[in-house]
């Protein structure tokens, strides 16, 4: 399309860059930075994106409470997170502004909506002048003051639409001047507006009138002196979407319950941030996957488990408090043994806490979190696209060993997004489901050698009748059963059982660094791509230092207390106050130091770095 | 389900090897015998039945029989049953419940898998306490009661199970009591025959902590005039003599002589009547209105799609609509790229 | 509670310092003003006012009153409230709840602290959908309804918030509208009134994710044919001409024309009917029975002790009979023996 | 009373016994026991008794599953657990005694109800003969066959009782022997019966028969040679009662909240083993005592919350799947922080496991089971009467810090009893409350400097409107604030004030042993009996071993960790599979060693001594 072609202007060269939409809940940030996502993918470079939105549905127009933020980091070379300074922010109010500023690096890009910065609008974030006039603000910054929305509103002089509608359309106009900017295709967008439009043709129209001329304004005006030009990135071969967590983990689950060949059934209740999930698999009904929406989080567990029971793959998805409500019924399937698949995406906790924001904190309620000794396997996703790998491994495990299973992910990964290849469906490994058919020896306890799984008879089978129950029950026969001796002997079944999984799980290995060294830096979940990029950072100063990523929780992998000795020291970044750490220090009493800063928000690199240069003095 | 070169079962198939650990003289003995006595009735093979439980003395049903089971947690029986039926339609799914667990903690997913009318059999044994904790008010105990936990007498206002479940909007209620095994049978098959939630309040009487409680219609002298047996198109005629029957004034139901035939004012029972209030005013009868006579027996059955059906349905609509759709189209779907 | 010398309060006292966080709007919004507007009314201290909410836009209420409040957790605002009265009965507590957070995860609660009668005022806030978490079907979601969480729509019958609380024996029961702010402020009123639960549905539109779920109610054309304003001892008359009137046929509500004054057929309505199935069939109308009108006004009130004053009757009574009771007593109950 | 002097026979002097009554749950066993044990408290023995019933009400009449024992040491020195092994076990049927033989010692001495052991009774158990004719049985006990019912007949004969009604009052019989076998006084129990029955004069009469029928047949007939006689134990001067843990408890809350001066309510839900809580406390209502019974776990805690938001003490009871359901409320307490008592009687785990049966399961859940990083103090009570002061200490904790707190006990101590020393309520320490007043200066999150407190300000006072919420709040204001640097301050700040709590308790020192040595074997919770009496055996056996037991499991005690290094080893008996231990670890990095049996009872002395004896190799 001739929009992508620049034919007037320098195009500069970058290696990466970090990217801020931010503006009021209104104002489609999100789409925007979607959008811009998209096209940034179809560049081929590397990317990591952040979105930011407030707990309310709308705060009022203009408020620091309503403000909507979108981070993308790009780049032609291999990258790890959403970025921690920006580039360039995109201002479409003083609210955003206020907000954001602060994480603009000295000398960025600062691009704003002049027509928002009014009287009103101003004294809705307190501030008494209009910081645009700052002459610090100026030096520090490159600003661009743009009067997007009065240009939106001259780009759809004429049209029928009301005042509002074209307000509304603005977002499309710096979306265009980005794409200029950083030289982005716009035909998906262009599709895609298409697509949406397509009963709605003057809105479509308008959208697409206003989307060129924020290009054609970068283009044109001598605002910009270049425009950008980032290179393809060297990524693996292969065939790539845009994914985030969330729709991983509904890929994931679709694709291991065909590979199990199981009817799965997602028992949910709507929370944040896990609701899109179950928004996702509600639309797959042709593939058999049922979605019930029950009345609260417990009657949605005990829905995946009466499937489970009937031999459907129960599957559970909520966040932090929702778990809490789970807790009885997560442990009335690890006694009666069943495969159940528990998603957790953790957010700010505790209660309430913060809904719309990140955090790692649920590992120890998910360990530990019932009455009596309930040991159940755990495993974590370390990006938004491992998330369909490590949710299919939630599922193998859960029908393999015949156990409840946590998967962990989290806000950011949930809705950050990154370029992921498409797996080859088949050669997804297969899940096998064997249901107990035989009468001759059937015992509904009586296990498997190996995995120490019971056998799954499922109701419709003759002969094979029996009753599951919370109570204690006899080791082999699933009898109800007081004894002593039959209860030490079944807790600590239930113990080998989940122990024994490491047997199955692979090795930990370094991602960065040797195999011996100074220092590893060890992680869990989201942390993955800022430990990843200080570890590189680190490295490149000579620093003698490794990084390892961990997905089993529990158990551990075979290997690891060998593999943490390698290590004079270990560090161990978290979005919590230490709960892997102490988990770590009590199974190897190694002298492990947390990094511990629980803001909501991913770590920083440079958090990560100043760490682990303190400890490497 | 039914098939003819079916297994014919006698009630034996369906007793447990398991030893019954109910309170010599309960009754859930008797409750537990008519299930076991109508199950080989209903021609469906033995292995599709299922019954699930929450806990609580009557709770402990399912080990007492020789079918699929599962005992649950307190008050969430329904919740596990409701997933059982939604993977497996095929199953007879029946839900053995107390008034503490299906009222007290559990009141909620009674609520609700009534209104979705969920394709369950729910069996609430009533016997107005917790019988498993040993005796303590429960939500159907009546104001003043003391218990354990009420030594100066409960402060609560009961509630009546049956009121609960038509304003839940149940396709199927019914009462019935322990001692009254021809009444109960009957029940049950009806209740089986019936497409849909099916909710069954049983007066069960529990010896040991809430003995007599339902003597008014159990003992010889009283029974008849404490409760009226509905029957489809008969009128509302009860009393030891048939002396008495039910009729309407304005809103509310009333007790009317009725001698020798004279009926002519006499309700007549319809439980396919679309609108709840009629069932609602049943319901309400010698619970609510201490006056009148307990109502026994059905008191609405209305068809209605089960959730189930309109889950099949739905999931039928979407295949027809993308007929051929794999893994590889959905993890493909959305813009891809390919990087070579 | 209300003394002579009290300050005199103004809609301004009961306004908090916070912004307002509801989509601009939002039913909410004429809710909040209308309870703030009557609150100076009450004659009670405002100190004395407490609010409780659960989780929901609609629960975020009590941070946009300056009064005392405690913005729970999700579907469990009527336990903590209940728990606020119970420790000082001198205190007015408003429980603020949607249809999600009091019917769905909160339902049983609902249920219970009906049937006890807590001195509390809920209003429920139904917007029919999910607000908070952006646009889920709710238990008062119409079935078919398309919803993020639906997107072939819903197969769960909906719930009828004033059946559900008048078979929970609700003692006041009242349904009203955010559009019509007078009415909204009366019923508030006379729910401060009230001693006991007191029960307001009220219709709510969220404007982003359930726009015009009530405008059959709102709109100018068509508000009178499906609206019928309840006022005690007047007839049931409605229609753009008063040209309608509700009838009683046997147990169901029915419509009938009743043009200038020809009423003779219209039922009288009476809320203070101890008997709830008058109540339940008006609770029913429009909802339940589409072709009939919606009943906005009080539909129930009745009389009875609160739990609170039963709660303090036994402690009175219990004090009367050991009066002198002390800490030393109770340690040195039952069987002892000393040791020297 | 005539009946306790006998100038017939011998009374052997004792220094210690154990012994077991055991029959059918319809037998009244746990009232034999109980009346055993007043009688016992008064002759001045110290005690403690294990009580243990089946969890059905009343499971078949002669079946194994319903077999109800009572068990009762006592001595006259200083004792600390119920007994290991049996001196004497009183079996009233053949199910009694197919389930409880193995813990009679070889050459102890069993009495059995003879007429029980007919055919029926016989197949219920599956015996194939009678094993009292069996030899061996004969010649390893000695074998006191008594035909207790019959005597009972006869004892009664011309009775207006029904033989039903006559049969029952056999327990009487056997309480009767044993008191004449050991020499206690009969009084209270004649003085209990004349109270219990006195409207009932027949029964009244007919049970007293039976009572000194057992009692005269043990001083008239020649079955047994002697009877025993056990002296008072010097046990610390003071006025005594014999009480059980929930009697404790009970007493305990009931004193703290008057020291406190205001309002107590109990939600609670009924649960085994806690309900006898509610029970008892639902007795208090002229003492202001206020109990709910809530329509589940969650209601109880939320209106216990409710109450304290409203200036009273919010307080529920419950067991381990209880607290599954109140974790979500917990955190909103955390996160408000209201004091809340919350009283967890732990029982066999997982799910609804072994209801009747004891353990110390539930620990991890305590400090974990909730989402996001919320730390909670921990007070467990490790004897039945201890139960007093640890429930009252964490009242105390929960006003002072504003915070809610646990208070662990279990199924053993709870209903197992032991004589207490009754305080003086006048020297109970006080519980000051300070209700904030003063508009001037009032925000609802500024803290105490000293505590970290936040002001408890209570609907009803003028002037200080504000709103609570589970939302992240602002530092001082605490209005909703979504800030990161926000959040990571209040989620260190709630760290804090919980850790600081170590100033407020007392430093941890031995029990038994010295202050260093080779081993140290560290307990909590109700193991502190059978660690004490292994601890006392093994240090007589000449070894350097101390035992130290904490009451405080969140925060420990300051001076733990140096303490904990006085030791060469460091071994850690629990109930469970090993959860202190893994606290103790992660903190200290001390490479403690477990020693768990989860069979539903109380450790074994020797279990404990064998276990260090193989750490001290
Ligand atoms: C979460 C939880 N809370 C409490 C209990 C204790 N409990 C078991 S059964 C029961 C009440 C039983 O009453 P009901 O349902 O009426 O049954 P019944 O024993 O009378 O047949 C209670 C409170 C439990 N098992 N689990
Ligand atoms: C335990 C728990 N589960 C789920 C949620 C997520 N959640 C918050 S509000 C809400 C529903 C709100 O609906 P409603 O009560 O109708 O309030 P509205 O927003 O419509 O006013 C849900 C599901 C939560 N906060 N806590
Ligand atoms: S306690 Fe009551 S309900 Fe339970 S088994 Fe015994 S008699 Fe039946
Ligand atoms: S989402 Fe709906 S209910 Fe919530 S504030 Fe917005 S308009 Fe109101
Ligand atoms: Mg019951
Ligand atoms: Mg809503």
């Amino acid at each position: 399309m001739a929009v992508t072609e620049d034919k007037h202007k320098n195009i500069e060269a970058l290696e990466e860059a970090t990217i801020r939409f931010a503006g009021d809940s209104g104002d489609g940030m999100q789409l925007t930075g979607g959008q811009f996502t998209n096209a940034t993918a179809i560049v081929g470079n590397d990317l990591s994106t952040l979105p930011d939105y407030p707990a309310e549905i709308r705060a009022p127009a203009g408020s620091l409470a309503g403000v909507s933020g979108f981070q993308i980091h790009f780049s032609s070379k291999e990258i790890y997170t959403p970025g921690d300074i920006l580039d360039v922010l995109v201002a479409m109010n003083p609210a955003a502004l206020k907000a954001n500023l602060k994480d603009l690096k000295p000398g960025g890009m600062l691009i704003v909506n002049t027509n928002a910065f009014n009287e009103t609008n101003l004294k809705k974030v307190n501030y008494t002048s209009n910081p645009l006039e700052d002459a610090a603000l100026q030096s520090k910054y490159k600003v661009f003051g743009i009067e997007i929305s009065r240009l939106t509103q001259l780009a759809l002089e004429g049209s029928s639409l009301s005042a509002k509608h074209v307000d509304r359309t603005k977002n499309l106009f710096a979306l265009g001047l980005m794409c200029w900017l950083y030289t982005r295709p716009m035909e998906k967008t262009i599709e895609w507006l298409n697509q949406k439009f397509k009963d709605k043709p003057d809105i479509l129209d308008a959208n697409l009138k206003v989307l060129k001329a924020g290009y054609h304004f970068g283009e044109t005006t001598e605002v910009f002196i270049s425009s950008y030009k980032i290179d393809q990135a060297k990524i693996k071969p292969g065939k790539y979407r845009n994914i985030t967590g969330n729709e991983a983990t509904v890929l994931g689950l679709i694709a291991a319950s065909k590979k199990a060949g199981i009817t799965p059934l997602l028992g949910s209740y709507p929370i944040t941030p896990a609701s899109d999930i179950l928004h996702e698999l509600a639309k797959y009904k042709q593939f058999g996957f049922r979605t019930f929406q029950a009345e609260d989080e417990i009657a949605a567990i005990g829905v995946a488990l009466g499937a489970s029971f009937a031999g459907g793959l129960g599957i559970t998805t909520t966040s932090g408090p929702g778990v809490c409500l789970k807790s009885e019924f997560i442990n009335l399937a690890i006694k009666t043994e069943l495969p159940l698949v528990i998603c957790d995406i953790q957010r700010g906790g505790p209660s309430t806490g913060l809904p719309t924001k990140t955090e790692q904190s649920d590992l120890l309620q998910a360990m530990f979190g019932r009455n009596g000794d309930s040991p159940i396997p755990i495993v974590s996703a370390s990006t938004p696209g491992d998330c369909f790998e490590a949710v299919f491994e939630a599922v193998r495990i859960a029908i393999k060993y015949m156990t409840p299973v946590f998967f962990l992910s989290d806000g950011y990964i949930a809705n950050g997004s990154e370029p992921w290849e498409i797996p080859d469906a088949n050669k997804l490994p297969n899940i096998e489901v064997k249901f107990r058919k035989e009468k001759e020896g059937f015992s509904s306890y009586l296990r498997d050698e190996k995995t120490l799984a019971r056998p799954w008879a499922i109701p419709g089978t003759p002969g094979l009748e029996h009753v599951l129950t919370g109570i204690e029950t006899e080791v082999t026969t699933g009898k109800i059963n007081y004894d002593p001796a039959n209860h030490d002997a079944m807790v600590k079944i239930r113990a080998k059982k989940i122990e024994n999984i490491e047997n199955d799980i692979p090795d930990i290995k370094p991602v960065f660094g040797g195999e011996k060294g100074d220092l590893l830096i060890l992680g869990w979940g989201s942390t993955y791509g800022s430990i990843c990029a200080a570890t590189e950072l680190l490295i490149a100063s000579g620093h003698k230092v490794a990084n390892a990523h961990l997905r089993y929780l529990n158990p551990f992998p075979k290997n690891l207390g060998a593999f943490l000795k390698n290590y004079k020291k270990v560090l161990i970044p978290e979005i919590n106050m230490g709960q892997m750490n102490m988990l770590i220090r009590a199974k190897y009493l190694v002298d492990s130091q947390g990094l511990n800063i629980v803001a909501g928000k991913p770590l920083k690199v440079n958090s990560i770095t100043e760490a682990a240069e303190s400890l490497l003095k | 389900m039914a098939t003819l070169e079916q297994p014919k079962y006698t009630k034996a198939d369906f007793e447990s090897a398991n030893d019954v650990r109910w309170c010599p003289g309960c009754g859930d003995y008797a409750i537990l015998s008519a299930v076991q006595s109508v199950m080989p009735t209903l021609g469906i093979p033995k292995e599709k039945f299922v019954f699930v439980s929450g806990i609580g003395c009557s709770s402990r049903f399912p080990h007492y029989m020789n079918c699929y089971g599962f005992h649950t947690i307190h008050g969430r029986a329904l919740t596990v049953a409701s997933g059982v039926k939604s993977i497996n339609p095929d199953l007879s799914v029946w839900v053995v419940t107390g008034d503490g667990d299906g009222l007290s903690i559990g009141g909620n997913h009674t609520m609700h898998a009534i209104r979705r009318n969920q394709d369950l059999k729910i069996l609430l044994f009533n016997n107005k306490i917790y019988g498993l904790t040993k005796g303590q008010y429960s939500p159907t105990s009546e104001l003043g009661k003391k218990t354990k936990s009420t030594p100066m007498g409960s402060i609560d206002n009961p509630i009546n199970p049956v009121s609960l479940a038509i304003a839940s909007g149940a396709t199927f209620v019914a009462r019935t009591i322990d001692k009254n095994v021809k009444h109960m049978m009957e029940i049950f098959k009806e209740a089986a025959a019936h497409k849909g939630t099916a909710f069954i309040e049983i007066y069960q009487n529990c010896l040991i902590f809430n003995d007599n409680a339902f003597v008014d219609y159990t003992e010889k002298e009283v029974k008849d005039d404490h409760s009226v047996y509905l029957t489809s198109g008969k009128p509302l005629v009860y009393g030891k003599e048939s002396d008495k029957a039910i009729k309407l004034n304005g809103f509310s139901a009333q007790s009317t002589g009725a001698k020798n035939g004279d009926l002519k004012n006499a309700l007549i029972h319809d439980p396919t009547v679309k609108d709840k209030a009629l069932a609602y005013v049943l319901g309400q009868m010698g619970v609510e209105n201490p006056e009148l006579p307990v109502a026994f027996g059905v008191l609405r059955k209305v068809e209605e799609p089960t959730y189930q059906d309109r889950l099949l349905d739905q999931e039928k609509q979407a295949l027809s609509k993308k007929p051929n759709a794999s893994i590889e189209d959905i993890l493909n779907a959305g813009d891809t790229w390919v990087v070579s």
